[in-house]
C-alpha cells in the first residue's frame, strides 16, 4: 500500500519531529505556567477587586493555550487535530451557556 | 382585557367557518365529540392556539399534497416502460435555480408562521391581570391533583370549580407530602378544552391560564408520565355560572358538621380520628370542623366536603357508597399505589366490616348539601 | 515483513480459525461484525416488536386489563429503549460497519479490534438491560427517564442509567472508529466531494454521536448517582433542579433523533439514483443539508420541553430554530424527488422502500413542524399525536430507509438476490400496516388521548376507541409483514438466486469488488477519479448529458499501474469479547451500589485492556507496523 | 495495511486522530458537570459551601499536576529521541506527580466529609464530588496507562520507534491537566473569591 501515492501526501513522522520544541523550550513554558499559576493563587491572598475574576479567566485561557499549543503540540501538528478539539470545546461552551441562560434567566417560574 | 376576549370570540366564529372548508374532514367529524378533545376549544385560552394551528394545518396539508403529488407523478410518468430501449436517461446533476426555490419558499413560509407563533407564546403565558382573575393553586401529588383557593382558603381535590367567563390563573407545583414538602415528581395539568397543558415541577412554580365560556364539566388528565398510576391521575374542571360559584365557595367555607353522638356516623368519626394502633385517617386527611381551626394541606385529599365531588381517587371512581367502601377495604385494588414500598398513596388499613360500615357512614355525612 | 513471525509467540497468541463459531467470536473483520450487528438487531427488533404488540393489545379497547399498570409501564419503557438504542442505532451501525470501508475503498476500519469491542459492548449492554426483567422488574420510567421520578428506587431506572451508559460506550467507540476511518482511510483520489452521500451522512452521524453521547453519559451518571448513591442532583428537596435533567437529556435526545434518521437518509440517497438510473440531483446541496441538519440539530433541544418550566423567550427561540430545521430537510426531500424526475425508474424492492421513505417521512416531518407551533404544542405534547409523529419519522423514515438498505446490499453480502416477489409483498403490507397502526394515532392524540397511559379510558369518547382498534389491527398486519421479511431473508440466504457482482447497475465502489465481498475487500485498492467512481468506469456521458456504456475492456483501467500489493489483514482477537464481559459486574455494581462489583468490573476491564495491548502484534492491526525497520542502536540503548 | 502515517488520506496517524477525536468529545463530558456545578454553587441546602475549600492546599496539588505535564512532554521527547531509559524516568516522574495529586484529592475529600460535606448533603456537594471525582478517575486511568507504558517498554513491547504511544498517552495526560486548569479556576478560585468579597 505504501506504493500508492495519495494526493494529500503527508510528511513522515520523522519530518515533523524536526520542528518539535527542545526540552529547554518545554522547561521555559513550564516556568511561564508556574508563574501564571502563582499569579492565580495570589488573587486569593491579595485583593484584586473587580479585576480579579476577569484576570483569572484570562490566566486560565492562557494556561490552557500554552499546554495545548506546546505540550500537546497543537502549534506544530496538523490543524485537523486542533479543529477536532476546538469543535468540542466551542460546542460545549455554546450549548451549556445556552442551557444555563435558559435555566437561570428564563424559567417559567420567573415569567 | 375584556376587549381582547371579545375579539377572540369573533375570530372564533370566523375560524369555525374556515374549519368547515378544511380538507381534513375527519378533523371536523372528530371535533363534535368527547369532553377531552383538543379540537373543540371551549374558552379563549384554548381557542387562541386552535386559531393558530388551523392555518398551519392547512399549509402542512398543502405541502403534503404537493410532495406526495410530485412523488406519485414521477412514479407514474418516469417508470420504465415495457417498450423501453434500454438507453439511459439524461444525466442531470442538479439545477441551482430550482434548488434555491425550494430552499427559499419553505423558509419564507416558516418565517410567516413564526410571527404569530411567538405572539401566541407570550399571549399564552402572560398574566391575564385585572381584578376578576381567580387564583387557584394546583399541587400535583402522586397520583392526584390538589387545589387550593388562596382567596377563600379552600382545599379540594381532583375537581376544580371555576366560574365561567372569568380568567383563572393557576399557580402550580408538585409535591409528595408523604416524603417532604419539596419532594415530588413532575406532573402536567391539562384540560384540553380550556387550555393547553403546563408541567408542574417540584420545587418550582409554573403558571397556566384558563377560562370556560360555558358551564360544564371538562375532563382532563395528568399529561406528564409520573409513574405507576399516571393513567389514574385524572382531572376535572367544573365550570359554573358565577352565582353558582359563589354558592360553592359559601358551602366550601362552612366547616363540616359533626355527627350526633351515639350514631354509626359518630362511631365512624371516632375511628377516623383513632384507629387504635393503625395509622389514623386524620393523620393524612383533614376534615375541617371548626372555624377556629386552620385549614391545611395533608398527605391525602381534604375530605371536609368530600361528597361535593362526583368522583374520587384521582377522579377515576364515582363517589358512591359502594365504591367508597371498596376503597377503604382495599385501596390498591381500586387504584394501584405504592404505599408499602414507597410511602406513596393510601394504605390498606385492615379495616373490619364494622369499621368499614362506620367509616363509610361517616364519610357520607361530609356533604355540604345536607 | 518476516520479522512478524517472531512476535507470534507472545503472551497468549491470537486465535486462528477462519470458520466456525470461534471465527465469529474472535473476528475483527468489519464485514463479519456488520453481519453480527444485523442479526442481533433482528432479535432485539422482535423483542421490541413483541412489546409493542403487548401495548397495542392492551389498548385495543377501552378499559382493558390484560396488563397491569406496573407491567405496562415496564413494557412501553423497554419498547422505547429497545427500538431506539438496540434496534435503530445498531442497525445503522451494521451498515456503517459493512459499508464504510467498502465505499471508501479500504480494507477495514481504522481500529478493527475496537470495532469488535463496540459490537460486544452493544450486545452485552442489551442483555444487561433485559436481565432486569429477571431481577425484580424492568425500568419503568419511560425512555426519557425524567428525574426525579427515575431516581425513585421503584422505577428500576438504575438499570436504564447503567445499561444505556454501557451501550453508549459502544457507540462512542464506534463513532471515533468511523470518524477516523472516513477521514483517514479513503482510497487515493477520493476527496470529500467525491464521497458517496452515505459516507457523508455516516460522518455527520458519527460526529453527532461523538458530541451527543457524553452529554447523556453525564445525565445518566447523575441519575445513577441520585438513585443509588444518594446524590442530590435532581432532588428538589435540597434545591436540585429536575429541569436540568430534562435539558441534559434533550441536549442529547434531539441530536439522537437525527442520529437515527441521517444514516437512512444516506441509504436512500444511494438507492434512488441507482433506481432512477440518474445521478443524485444536487449532490452538494444534499450533503450540505445533511451537515446543516446535524449542526442545527444541536440547537433545538428544548422543543421537547415547551410545556416544562421554561419561559416565553426560550420557548420562542427554540420554536424558531425548530421550524428552521425544516428548510434543510425540505431541500433533501425535493432533491430526492427530482432525482426520480426525468429518470427511468425501476421499482425494485429497495427503490420501493426508498420512495416509501420520502413519502412517509414527509408526513412525520410535517407533524413535527406543527409541534413547533408552541401555543398548540401545549395541546399535542405527550399525546398520541406526538407518538404518531415520531413513529412516522422513525418507522416510516429510519426503518423504511434501513430496510431498503437491507434489500439493496443483501446481494453484496451474500452474492444472492432476495426474492423480489416476497419483497414486494413485504413492502406493501409494511406500508399498509404502518399507516394503519400510526395514522389513526394523529386523530386519537388530538382527541385527547395521552401517551404513556396503561389503560385507554372509556370516558375519552367513543371515537378514540375505534382509532385505537385500528392501530392494534395494524400491528397484526405489521407482524405478518415482518414474518414475510424474515422468511424472505432466510430463504434467500439459503437458496437465493445468484446475483452476480453488480445486480443493480450501481454507482459506488462497494460494487467494484466481487459479491459476496472477499475477505480483503479489494484485491487492489482502487484509485478514484470521479464521484460515483464505479459508474464512471462503466459509462461515459456524451455532450448532451446522455450516458453511453463504455464497451467492456475499453474502460480506462485506473488501477492498471498499481502494483500488486502485499495485503495485510487484521488478525482476530479474543480480547474484545473477554474484556467486555467486565461490563456485567461493573453494571450490576452501579445498579446495586456495590463497590466490590464495580471494582471487579473495572479490574476486569483493565486486565482485558492489558491482554489487548500485550497480545502479539499482528500485521495490519491498529498498531505500529511490526515490520518497521528497527533502528540499530536504539534498541540496545533500551537496556 | 499498517497504520503508517504515509498511507493515510490525511497523512495523520490513526491513533492520534482517534485520540483527538475522543478528546473533543470529552469537553462535552466535563462541560456538563461544570455547568451543573455552576448552577448549584449556591444550592448548599444549609450545608457547607465553597468556603470549605482550602485554596493553598489545592494550589499545591494543582501545581504538581501542572508540572507533571512538563515531565510528560519530556518523556515523549526522550522517546522520540529513541532514549527509552530516560523516557521511563520521566514517565515515572509523571505518574508519581499524578499520584501525589490523587493523594491530595483523597485527603481533601476526607477532610470535607469530616466537615460535613458528603455527597448526599446538597446538589452543590454532589456536583462538586462527581465533577472532581470524575477528573480524579481520569488521572487514575492516566497513571495506569503510564505504568503500562513503563512496564511494556521494559519487556520490549514498546520499541524506541514507537513514540506515538507515549505521545498518545501524553495527549490524554495533558488534556486531563487542561481540564484541571479549568476546574481550578472555575470550581475553586473564582467562587471562593466571589464569596470572600
Ligand atoms: C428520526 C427521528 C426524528 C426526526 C427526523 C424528527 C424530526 C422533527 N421533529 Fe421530532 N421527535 C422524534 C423523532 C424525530 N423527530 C421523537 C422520537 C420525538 C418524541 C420523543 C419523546 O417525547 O418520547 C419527537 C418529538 C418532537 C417534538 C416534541 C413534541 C412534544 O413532545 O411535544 C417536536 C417539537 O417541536 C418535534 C419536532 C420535529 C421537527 C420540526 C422535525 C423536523 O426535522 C422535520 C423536518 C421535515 C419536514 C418538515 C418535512 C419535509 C420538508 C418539506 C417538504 C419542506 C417544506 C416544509 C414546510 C414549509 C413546513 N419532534
Ligand atoms: C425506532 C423506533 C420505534 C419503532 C420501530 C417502533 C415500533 C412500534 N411502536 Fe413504538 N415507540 C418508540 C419507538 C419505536 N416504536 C419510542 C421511542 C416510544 C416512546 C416510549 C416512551 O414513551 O418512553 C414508543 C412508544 C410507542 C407507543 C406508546 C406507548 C405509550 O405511550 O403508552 C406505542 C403505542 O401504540 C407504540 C407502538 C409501536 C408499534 C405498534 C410498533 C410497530 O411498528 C412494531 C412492529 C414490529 C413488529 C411487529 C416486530 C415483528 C417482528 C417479528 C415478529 C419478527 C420475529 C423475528 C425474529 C425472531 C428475528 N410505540
Ligand atoms: C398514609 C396516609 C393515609 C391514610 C392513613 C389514609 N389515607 Fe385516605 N388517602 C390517602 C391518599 C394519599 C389518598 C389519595 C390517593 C389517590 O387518589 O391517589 C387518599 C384518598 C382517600 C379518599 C379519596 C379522596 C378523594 O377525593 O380522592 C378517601 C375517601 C380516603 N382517602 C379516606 C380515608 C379514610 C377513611 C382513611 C382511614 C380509614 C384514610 N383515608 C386513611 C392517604 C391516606
Ligand atoms: Cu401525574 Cu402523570
Ligand atoms: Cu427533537
Amino acid at each position: 500500500m505504501s506504493s500508492t501515492d495519495a494526493p494529500e501526501q503527508a510528511s513522515s513522522t520523522d519530518e515533523h519531529d524536526d520542528h518539535h520544541p527542545t526540552p529547554r523550550q518545554y522547561v521555559n513554558i513550564a516556568v511561564v505556567l508556574a508563574v501564571l499559576t502563582a499569579l492565580e493563587v495570589s488573587t486569593y491572598f491579595l485583593d484584586f477587586g473587580v479585576i480579579a475574576i476577569p484576570l483569572l479567566v484570562i490566566l486560565m485561557v492562557v494556561k490552557f493555550l500554552y499546554v495545548a499549543g506546546w505540550f500537546m503540540h497543537l502549534k506544530f501538528d496538523s490543524r485537523v487535530f486542533g479543529r477536532m478539539m476546538y469543535t468540542g470545546l466551542f460546542l460545549a461552551l455554546g450549548l451549556y451557556a445556552l442551557a444555563i441562560i435558559v435555566i437561570l434567566f428564563d424559567s417559567a417560574t420567573i415569567a | 382585557m375584556r376587549e381582547t376576549r371579545q375579539t377572540r370570540a369573533g375570530s372564533r366564529r370566523r375560524t369555525r367557518t374556515v374549519t368547515g372548508i378544511v380538507v381534513l374532514a375527519s378533523l371536523l367529524l372528530a371535533a363534535c365529540s368527547g369532553e377531552q378533545n383538543a379540537l373543540d376549544p371551549a374558552g379563549p385560552f384554548a381557542q387562541g392556539p386552535h386559531d393558530l394551528i388551523v392555518p398551519v394545518a392547512i399549509i402542512a396539508a398543502v405541502v403534503f399534497v404537493l410532495v406526495q403529488g410530485l412523488i406519485i407523478y414521477s412514479v407514474i410518468r418516469f417508470r420504465t416502460r415495457k417498450d423501453d430501449d434500454g438507453s439511459l436517461p439524461v444525466q442531470v446533476h442538479g439545477n441551482t435555480r430550482l434548488e434555491i426555490v425550494w430552499t427559499v419558499i419553505p423558509a419564507v413560509i416558516l418565517a410567516v408562521i413564526a410571527v404569530p407563533t411567538v405572539q401566541g407564546i407570550f399571549e399564552q403565558m402572560d398574566d391575564p391581570g385585572g381584578d376578576d382573575v381567580l387564583a387557584v393553586e394546583v399541587i400535583g401529588h402522586r397520583w392526584w391533583f390538589e387545589y387550593y383557593y388562596p382567596d377563600y382558603d379552600i382545599y379540594t381535590a381532583n375537581e376544580m370549580a371555576i366560574p365561567t367567563d372569568t380568567p383563572v390563573r393557576l399557580e402550580m407545583t408538585a409535591a409528595d407530602l408523604a416524603r417532604s414538602p419539596e419532594q415530588g415528581v413532575v406532573h402536567s395539568f391539562w384540560i384540553p378544552r380550556l387550555a393547553g397543558k403546563q408541567d408542574l415541577v417540584p420545587g418550582q412554580t409554573t403558571f397556566l391560564n384558563m377560562q370556560a365560556d360555558e358551564p360544564g364539566r371538562y375532563l382532563g388528565q395528568c399529561a406528564e408520565y409520573c409513574g405507576l398510576s399516571h393513567v389514574n391521575m385524572r382531572a376535572r374542571v367544573e365550570a359554573m355560572e358565577p352565582a353558582d360559584f359563589d354558592t360553592w365557595v359559601e358551602q366550601q367555607s362552612t366547616p363540616a358538621e359533626v355527627p350526633e353522638d351515639g350514631t354509626l356516623e359518630a362511631d365512624g368519626r371516632e375511628l377516623y380520628n383513632d384507629l387504635d394502633g393503625r395509622q389514623a385517617c386524620a393523620s393524612c386527611h383533614q376534615v375541617w370542623e371548626d372555624e377556629g381551626d386552620a385549614r391545611a394541606a395533608g398527605q391525602g385529599p381534604d375530605l371536609t366536603h368530600l361528597l361535593s365531588r362526583e368522583e374520587f381517587a384521582g377522579a377515576i371512581h364515582d363517589m358512591t357508597e359502594e365504591n367508597l367502601r371498596d376503597w377503604l377495604e382495599d385501596p390498591n385494588s381500586m387504584k394501584p399505589m405504592q404505599y408499602e414500598v414507597n410511602g406513596i398513596g393510601m394504605p390498606d388499613l385492615d379495616l373490619s366490616e364494622e369499621e368499614l360500615d362506620a367509616l363509610v357512614a361517616y364519610l357520607l355525612t361530609l356533604d355540604p348539601e345536607s | 515483513m518476516s520479522s512478524s513471525t517472531v512476535e507470534k509467540s507472545g503472551f497468549s497468541g491470537r486465535p486462528k480459525g477462519e470458520s466456525g463459531i470461534g471465527a465469529w467470536l474472535t473476528t475483527t473483520d468489519h464485514k463479519k461484525i456488520g453481519i453480527m450487528y444485523f442479526f442481533t438487531v433482528l432479535v432485539f427488533f422482535a423483542l421490541g416488536g413483541a412489546e409493542s404488540g403487548l401495548i397495542r393489545a392492551q389498548l385495543a379497547q377501552a378499559e382493558q386489563n390484560l396488563l397491569t399498570e406496573e407491567i405496562y409501564n415496564q413494557v412501553f419503557t423497554m419498547h422505547g429503549i429497545t427500538m431506539v438504542f438496540l434496534v435503530v442505532m445498531p442497525l445503522s451501525a451494521a451498515f456503517f460497519n459493512y459499508l464504510i470501508p467498502l465505499m471508501i475503498g479500504a480494507r477495514d476500519v481504522a481500529f478493527p479490534r475496537l470495532n469488535a469491542f463496540s459490537y460486544w459492548v452493544y450486545l452485552f449492554g442489551g442483555i444487561f438491560l433485559y436481565s432486569s426483567f429477571l431481577l425484580g422488574g424492568a425500568p419503568n420510567g419511560s425512555w426519557v427517564g425524567y428525574a426525579p421520578l427515575s431516581t425513585d428506587a421503584v422505577s428500576n431506572m438504575a438499570f436504564y442509567a447503567a445499561g444505556l451508559n454501557i451501550v453508549g460506550v459502544s457507540s462512542l467507540a464506534a463513532a471515533i472508529n468511523f470518524i477516523v476511518t472516513i477521514l483517514n482511510m479513503r482510497a487515493p483520489g477520493m476527496t470529500f466531494m467525491r464521497m458517496p452521500v452515505f459516507i457523508w451522512m455516516s460522518l455527520v452521524t458519527n460526529f453527532l454521536l461523538l458530541f451527543a453521547l457524553p452529554i447523556i453519559a453525564v445525565a445518566l451518571f447523575m441519575l445513577n448517582a441520585d438513585a443509588v448513591f444518594g446524590a442530590q442532583f435532581f432532588e428538589p428537596g435540597t434545591g436540585g433542579d429536575p429541569v436540568l435533567y430534562q435539558h441534559l437529556f434533550w441536549l442529547f435526545g434531539h441530536p439522537e433523533v437525527y442520529i437515527m434518521i441521517l444514516p437512512a437518509m444516506g441509504i436512500v440517497s444511494e438507492i434512488l439514483p441507482v433506481g432512477a438510473r440518474k445521478p443524485l440531483f444536487g449532490y452538494a446541496a444534499v450533503v450540505f443539508a445533511g451537515a446543516a441538519i446535524g449542526f442545527i440539530g444541536f440547537g433545538v433541544w428544548a422543543h421537547h420541553m415547551f410545556t416544562s418550566a421554561i419561559g416565553p423567550v426560550a420557548r420562542s427561540a427554540f420554536a424558531l430554530s425548530t421550524m428552521f430545521i425544516a428548510v434543510p430537510t425540505g431541500i433533501k426531500i425535493f432533491n430526492w424527488v427530482f432525482t426520480m424526475w426525468g429518470g427511468k425508474l425501476r421499482f425494485t424492492t429497495p427503490m420501493l422502500f426508498s420512495i416509501g421513505f420520502i413519502s412517509m417521512f414527509t408526513i412525520g416531518g410535517l407533524s413535527g413542524v406543527t409541534h413547533a407551533i408552541v401555543p398548540h404544542n401545549a395541546q399535542q405534547h405527550d399525546t398520541y399525536y406526538v407518538v404518531a409523529h415520531f413513529h412516522y419519522v422513525l418507522f416510516g423514515g429510519a426503518l423504511f430507509g434501513l430496510i431498503g438498505g437491507v434489500y439493496y446490499w443483501f446481494p453484496k453480502v451474500t452474492g444472492k438476490l432476495m426474492s423480489e416477489k416476497l419483497g414486494k409483498v413485504h413492502f406493501w403490507t409494511w406500508l399498509l400496516g404502518f399507516n394503519l397502526t400510526f395514522g389513526p394515532m394523529h386523530m386519537s392524540g388530538l382527541l385527547g388521548q395521552p401517551r404513556r397511559t396503561a389503560v385507554l379510558p372509556g370516558e375519552l369518547g367513543g371515537t378514540v376507541e375505534i382509532y385505537n382498534l385500528l392501530s392494534s389491527l395494524g400491528v397484526v398486519v405489521l407482524t405478518v409483514s415482518a414474518l414475510v421479511f424474515l422468511f424472505n431473508l432466510i430463504a434467500s440466504i439459503k437458496g437465493g438466486v445468484p446475483s452476480g457482482n453488480d445486480p443493480w447497475d450501481a454507482r459506488t465502489l462497494e460494487w467494484l469488488t466481487p459479491s459476496p465481498t472477499p475477505y480483503e475487500n479489494f484485491p487492489i485498492i482502487p484509485t478514484v477519479t470521479h464521484r460515483d467512481e464505479f459508474w464512471h468506469r462503466k459509462y461515459a456521458e456524451d455532450d448532451a448529458g446522455k450516458a453511453i456504456p463504455v464497451p467492456a475492456g475499453a474502460a480506462e483501467d485506473h488501477d492498471a499501474d498499481a502494483e500488486p500489493e502485499h495485503i495485510h489483514m487484521p488478525d482476530p482477537s479474543y480480547w474484545p469479547l473477554v474484556q467486555t464481559l467486565g461490563f456485567f459486574p461493573f453494571g450490576y455494581g452501579l445498579v446495586y451500589g456495590n463497590f466490590w462489583l464495580i471494582g471487579i468490573g473495572l479490574a476486569w476491564l483493565v486486565i482485558g485492556l492489558y491482554g489487548w495491548i500485550i497480545e502479539p502484534l499482528a500485521e495490519g492491526d491498529d498498531d505500529d507496523p511490526v515490520d518497521e525497520p528497527a533502528r540499530p542502536g536504539a534498541r540496545a540503548g533500551a537496556h | 495495511m499498517a497504520a503508517g502515517v504515509e498511507t493515510t488520506t490525511m497523512g495523520l496517524d490513526h491513533r492520534k486522530l482517534g485520540m483527538w477525536t475522543f478528546l473533543g468529545s470529552e469537553f462535552l463530558f466535563f462541560g456538563a458537570f461544570v455547568s451543573a456545578y455552576l448552577l448549584y454553587l449556591d444550592t448548599t441546602a444549609g450545608g457547607p459551601g465553597v468556603e470549605i475549600f482550602d485554596i493553598p492546599f489545592t494550589s499545591i496539588s494543582s501545581f504538581v499536576l501542572l508540572m507533571s505535564s512538563l515531565t510528560m512532554v519530556l518523556a515523549h521527547h526522550a522517546h522520540a529521541q529513541g532514549d527509552l531509559r530516560r523516557m521511563r524516568l520521566w514517565i515515572l516522574a509523571t505518574a508519581g506527580q499524578g499520584a501525589v495529586f490523587l493523594g491530595g484529592q483523597v485527603f481533601e475529600f476526607n477532610v470535607f466529609v469530616r466537615e460535613g460535606l458528603t455527597i448526599s448533603e446538597s446538589p452543590f456537594a454532589s456536583s462538586f464530588y462527581v465533577l472532581t471525582g470524575f477528573h480524579g478517575m481520569h488521572v487514575f486511568v492516566g497513571i495506569l496507562l503510564l505504568m503500562s507504558v513503563y512496564v511494556l517498554s521494559l519487556i520490549g513491547k514498546i520499541k524506541p520507534t514507537q513514540h506515538v504511544k507515549t505521545e498518545m498517552i501524553g495527549l490524554y495526560w495533558h488534556f486531563v491537566d487542561i481540564v484541571w486548569v479549568v476546574i481550578f479556576t472555575v470550581v475553586y478560585l473564582i467562587p471562593e473569591i466571589a464569596v470572600l468579597e
